[in-house]
């Protein structure tokens, strides 16, 4: 019995692996130099949610979040990765814990960036408490590590998306790469419909999901500095290029970022779908965004020109 | 003098009755209900056009709005009861009885409707069944049909998706019927005439597009690696061992994973050209790879598929087109095709008991049974042999003559041994006699009968029931391959082993598989937007299956 | 009390705050005479890309300009949950909000969150939790997911629902639970000074660090959070 | 949810080096198992919680067969089960052996 991938590269593998149906633990593993990564606080410490106990509910080992020490290209990094298919990779108090303790030794050192591969529907609802301020302590902690000096990257391509206080998170970081399929919002499809109504917004029509909230229009926007294909080679390609091109935080980014979003404010706040949006931003046939292949949209992207790193 | 000709005059007077309503042929939408009314008796056979994917969902709605005391008592015969508006005329009282053959999105509520006695139940029929009772004791007296467009006249031009019309306006238009169609719109010429103008009667412009249900795509982000196993024991444990070329595949999962093996692990294996090239299927997207990839040289079609017109199009070496370019489908012909000119099915299904008998049928649900037991059953009217018939003909009767030994179509059962939560596929009683029992049906709603079934193939093995010579022996067989269900766990072990040994259960060690190797990356393409790749932009997938 | 009340409480000297939609802006002098910044949400008006920008401004305006601290005052609603805000990236204009709070905050203008009143979710996270120090009001109510909307989700009736949210403070609204939690630092009273009570505070402000896993865990509301970030942290620093 | 404890006496040890390996991801369906080279050769214990209850027979059923084909000596496997088929619980054990058996850290 021979494993079918023997005889491949691991960036042969890492090319062929779709990010959005990979695990954590795969993403990790073809993400990261061969080898290199350390895991802390792993499964076999079973450190679990003490929380779902009292749902009745399946633990896992890993409480949904992979974190630990790796290489990339030769470079030292700490990773995080949320496995989206555990709680829809929900952040609870465990989970939370680990991603702010990765960050507070990330400021300490202030030296060795750090990347969050997110995959999340937001809090987890059984520790909504626990949950929503493991989320703040990330937040500050990941402002604290950037003030040291910190490169902080977020990977948005997994099929839980980047949610809730995730999409706020994500916001927080230096820059982020997403694919298409990957999705960063504050609330879901179904949320947004049981607020406002089918009318508002039919969380089943997934190509008006995805053109407000998927991987192409957040890139359009600027929401996203890169756009990587759905494989994990592009997201640890993506991750490369954006640690080489990060530059340092203060007060100028925030007004940077204040005048961005304003400005965005500004322009589009009247629109009504994303088409309009597009449209707005000088695109011919806005409508066929969805459709164009990858490299297309890239040039496109490139071309529109929305991103800035230094607003951020 | 005894009159001949008194269904003509009667037809001709419900014609006169509409024609009030009618400029020329066309009738305004908001006058449907009225024309309803005009040409419709109480207890007339109605065919109210629902097949398993396109629907006559103005008309439905038209009929569902008469006045009780001019229609009622109506006896319904068509294929698919698919919208709730079918059942609503039930409710309502405008129908009593129901002779049809697929109900998928309405199996729950029909089977409430049938028990709390809200419906007469003729028969559940298949489609060629009750294609064919049309003709003979099930002829309808109104059709009501559904169509893309008609021209001044009448001729009706049906789209890629002409499925059951042709066969419904014969029925109806040559013994007297009346025949009335909805379309999307109404133009000088047609593209083509599906439907010439002669034998329809009325017209009814729809301010919407007909409802046609993506039935037959399957995500194969969905697709788990069990399903991947089965597939790869399917491909190289059947296929290729008899070397199926002509066949038929049913809609589940497990045959998706199929299609999109073929151009990985079925290249890998060098079955290209030798196994999978002739289908009568539908446009399943899932089977674009293996079309890109050169395996597939022809393919007809019960009917369209959505998001598939502009691929169809493009590859009319392999689809049937009309002279405008689009599909042609007919439900009708391609049953037949299924029937005579495949060697093998292959599909899923609910349950299978220790003979084999199989249902999709549970006494929850009554999803009737469509195609499948007319592509599922040995056509004991063929005559000409082909290499998979002839040798599963000689595995099932080793000791006939070989000039008189008839050959058997391969039927072939492809599941996992539990199915969604955790339900077993194999059990001791299916739930259809249960249900029979209940209804006090004459007959139990059997999809495929066991002696009808050759393959049953599971995540644990193939059982090949050809080589069974007892009845013992096949329902060992059978609980060899039924996992860590009730059915399998109480197997004879020794008895399994010898038929292990004989080579009736071959487990994936036994046909050089090892499960381990059963992957998602085996897939040809592992989502809608592969697909769309595939297809080089053509397929055009409907939006509840896009992530982008 | 009402909004008009607590400001009054707060700041006898006076204050400039001016209540625009639900959008609170402006600034108030101390007894001792130092400005003070002040922005929140009031009316439990929703969180959206609108009232965040403002707020955001308010608080990079005065940087440079003033120095002093920084009240956020909150009685909000959740982030505003529609098409328009989210096509707009809602989230980019809520996170900044939260890194313009912390960043003043670390940068010598320490943030103090005042909840009086609602508060769920996103608006929480970007107003309240985004502060050095989150003071409750009695009478506030957050909601990080409201009861109803849980037993939806978790398939589980209101009763068991309650009946749970007995034994543990780790999922159910309500002021005390985030208090438990670490969330809130500390709880002001009703009967004595507004005022009095901030000056105690700024005159002992904490030290810019995060401390709330700390507090959950002293209060025994989260057990767990600050020992696994200890030691995550720890194995970090051994690991580079 | 359930816990559910087998303890087999086995032929042989399993192969390979690598002390620990983890595969699978608990959801719906699915389950992961933790393996880990802590027991004496001869000796292999699987440690299960599950959601879904009442499914004893079949786990021993399960188990049973596993053991004997795999022959897991030294192992014990931790399962966190949301409710799988005993398909899928097969599979995932038989990754857990390939993945502690190759060679590795």
């Amino acid at each position: 019995m021979t494993a079918p991938f023997k005889d491949i590269t691991l960036t042969e593998r890492a090319c062929s692996t779709s990010f959005y149906e990979s695990s954590a633990r795969t993403r990790l593993e073809l993400l990261l130099d061969a080898g290199s990564f350390v895991e802390f606080i792993g499964p076999e410490q079973r450190e679990v949610s003490p929380h779902l106990k009292i749902f009745d509910l399946p633990e896992q080992f890993d409480d949904g979040i992979v974190v630990g020490h790796g290489r990339l290209d030769g470079s030292p990094v700490f990773v995080a990765a949320q496995e989206g298919r555990f709680m829809g990779g929900a952040f609870g108090e465990v989970h939370g814990a680990k991603l702010t303790g990765l960050l507070r030794a990330a400021r300490q050192i202030a030296s060795i960036p750090v990347l969050i591969l997110f995959d999340t529907g937001g809090v987890r609802l059984q520790e909504a408490n626990a949950g929503e301020l493991a989320i703040a302590e990330i937040m500050r902690a990941v402002m604290e590590a950037r003030s040291a000096g910190v490169k902080v990257v977020g990977l948005i391509g997994g099929r839980s998306g980047c949610y809730g206080g995730g999409g706020l998170t994500a916001g927080c970081c230096s820059a982020l790469a997403v694919s298409e399929p990957g999705r960063i919002a504050v609330s879901g499809p179904e949320v947004i419909e049981t607020n406002r109504g089918v009318e508002e917004f039919d969380s089943r029509d997934r190509a008006l999901v995805w053109r407000t909230m998927g991987g192409k229009h957040r890139r359009l926007l600027g929401a996203a500095d890169v756009f990587a294909d759905d494989n994990v080679q592009d997201f640890r390609e993506a991750a490369l290029e954006l640690l080489g091109l990060i530059g340092p935080f203060g007060l100028d980014s925030l007004k940077a970022e204040q005048e961005r979003l304003a400005d965005r404010l500004s322009r589009y706040g009247a629109c009504l779908d994303a088409v309009d949006i597009w449209a707005a931003e000088g695109i011919a046939h806005a409508e066929s965004v969805p459709e164009l292949p990858s490299d297309q949209f890239i040039t496109l992207a490139e071309r529109i020109g929305r991103t800035n790193r230094d607003a951020r | 003098m005894t009159s001949w000709q008194n269904n003509r005059a009667r037809r001709d007077a419900r014609i006169a009755a509409g024609a009030v309503l009618a400029r020329g042929k066309v009738v305004e939408a908001g006058n449907a209900t009225r024309l309803l009314e005009a040409v419709i008796r109480p207890g007339d056979r109605i065919c109210l056009e629902g097949d398993n994917q396109k629907q006559a969902d103005l008309l439905s709605r038209a009929l569902l709005a008469v006045d009780l005391s001019r229609v009622n008592d109506l006896h319904m015969v068509q294929s698919g009861v698919v919208l709730p508006e079918h059942l609503d005329l039930f409710d309502r009282g405008i129908a009593k009885r129901l002779d049809y053959a697929y109900s998928g999105p309405q199996s729950a509520r029909i089977a409430r409707m049938l028990f709390g006695g809200k419906i007469e139940l003729g028969a559940v029929h298949t489609y060629l069944e009750l294609f064919a009772r049309y003709f003979i004791d099930l002829t309808p007296h109104v059709a009501l049909i559904a169509a893309v467009s008609a021209d001044h006249d009448g001729n009706l031009y049906t789209g890629p998706n002409t499925e059951d019309t042709p066969t419904v306006v014969e029925a109806t238009a040559f013994k007297d019927g009346i025949v009335i169609a909805q379309v999307n719109e109404i133009v000088e010429h047609v593209p083509r005439v599906d439907i010439p103008a002669d034998r329809v009667h009325f017209v009814v412009k729809s301010d919407k597009p007909f409802f046609v249900e993506p039935l037959f795509t399957r995500d194969p982000a969905a697709i788990t690696e069990g399903q991947i196993l089965t597939a790869m024991l399917a491909i190289k444990g059947i296929y290729a061992p008899y070397g199926v070329q002509r066949l038929n595949h049913g809609i589940g999962f497990s045959t998706a994973a199929i299609e999109l093996l073929l151009p990985t692990f079925g290249e890998r294996l060098g079955l290209k050209g030798k196994i999978a090239t002739h289908f009568a299927l539908n446009p399943h997207p899932a089977l674009i790879p293996a079309i890109e990839s050169g395996w597939v040289r022809q393919i007809h079609s019960f009917g369209s598929e959505v998001g598939m017109d502009d691929y169809i199009r493009a590859r009319s070496d392999v689809y049937f087109t009309g002279s405008d370019g689009s599909l042609r489908s007919n439900r009708a012909f391609c049953q037949t095709a299924g029937l005579y000119a495949c060697d093998m099915f292959i599909g899923s299904t609910l349950q299978i008991d220790l003979q084999g008998n199989s249902s999709t049928v549970t006494t929850s649900r009554i999803a009737g049974f469509g195609g499948a037991p007319n592509m599922g059953a040995d056509a004991r009217g063929r005559r000409h042999p082909s290499e998979p018939w002839l040798k599963a003909g000689a595995e099932s009767d080793p000791d006939g003559s070989p000039l008189m030994r008839r050959g058997r179509k391969l039927v072939v059962q492809i599941g996992e041994t539990f199915g969604d939560k955790n339900v077993p596929l194999f059990v001791e009683k299916l739930d259809a006699i249960e249900l029979a029992e209940k209804l006090e049906l004459e007959l139990a709603p059997i999809m495929i009968y066991g002696d009808d079934v050759t393959h049953i193939v599971t995540e644990e093995g193939v059982a090949n029931l050809l080589l069974c010579r007892t009845a013992q022996e096949r329902e060992q067989a059978i609980r060899g391959v039924a996992g860590y269900t009730d059915v399998g766990r109480r197997r004879d072990h020794g008895m399994v082993a010898h038929l292990r040994e004989r080579g009736v259960i071959r487990r994936p060690e036994d046909i050089g598989i090892n499960p381990l190797d059963a992957d998602r990356s085996l897939l040809a393409a592992r989502s809608i937007k592969d697909l769309v790749r595939w297809s080089g932009g053509l397929y055009t997938p409907p939006s509840k299956f896009r992530n982008w | 009390m009402t909004l008009d009340d607590i400001l009054a409480s707060l700041f006898p000297k006076g204050h400039e705050i001016r209540n625009d939609k639900g959008v609170l802006l402006g600034s108030a002098t101390l007894r001792r005479g130092d400005k003070m910044l002040v922005l929140g949400v009031a009316d439990r008006t929703a969180l959206g890309v609108d009232e965040a920008i403002r707020l955001s401004g308010h608080v990079l305006e005065s940087i440079g300009l003033a120095s002093g601290p920084i009240l956020v005052l909150v009685d909000s609603d959740s982030q505003r949950m529609s098409k328009r805000d989210e096509l707009l990236g809602l989230n980019e204009f809520l996170a900044h909000l939260a890194k313009v709070l912390i960043h003043a905050d670390i940068n010598g203008r320490p943030t103090i969150g005042l909840l009086y009143g609602h508060s769920a979710a996103g608006a929480l996270l970007a107003t309240g939790l985004a502060t050095r120090v989150l003071v409750g009001l009695p009478g506030a109510h957050p909601a990080v997911m409201d009861l109803p909307s849980m037993a939806k989700v978790t398939k589980l009736s209101m009763e068991a629902l309650e009946e749970k949210a007995k034994s543990t403070p780790v999922f159910a609204p309500g002021l005390s639970n985030l208090v438990q939690m670490g969330a809130v630092h500390t709880t002001w009273s009703n009967d004595s000074s507004l005022a009095d009570q901030l000056e105690a505070l700024l005159a002992d402000m904490p030290a810019a660090r995060d401390q709330r896993d700390a507090l959950g865990k002293a209060r025994g509301g989260r057990l767990k959070a600050a020992d696994i970030a200890e030691r995550v942290r720890d194995l970090a620093l051994q690991a580079r | 949810m359930e816990d559910l404890r087998f303890e087999h006496s086995v032929r042989t040890r399993a192969g390979g080096t690598r002390q620990s390996a983890i595969v699978g991801v608990v959801a719906s369906g699915n389950l992961e198992v933790l393996v880990e080279r802590v027991l004496p050769d001869a000796e292999c214990a699987i440690e299960i919680r599950t959601a879904a209850v009442g499914f004893g027979e079949v786990w021993t059923a399960v188990i049973g067969d596993f053991v004997d084909r795999y022959s897991p000596g030294g192992l014990r496997f931790s399962i966190n089960d949301g409710g799988a088929r005993p398909d899928t619980v097969s599979l995932r054990l038989a990754q857990a052996v390939r993945s502690i058996t190759e060679n590795g850290q």
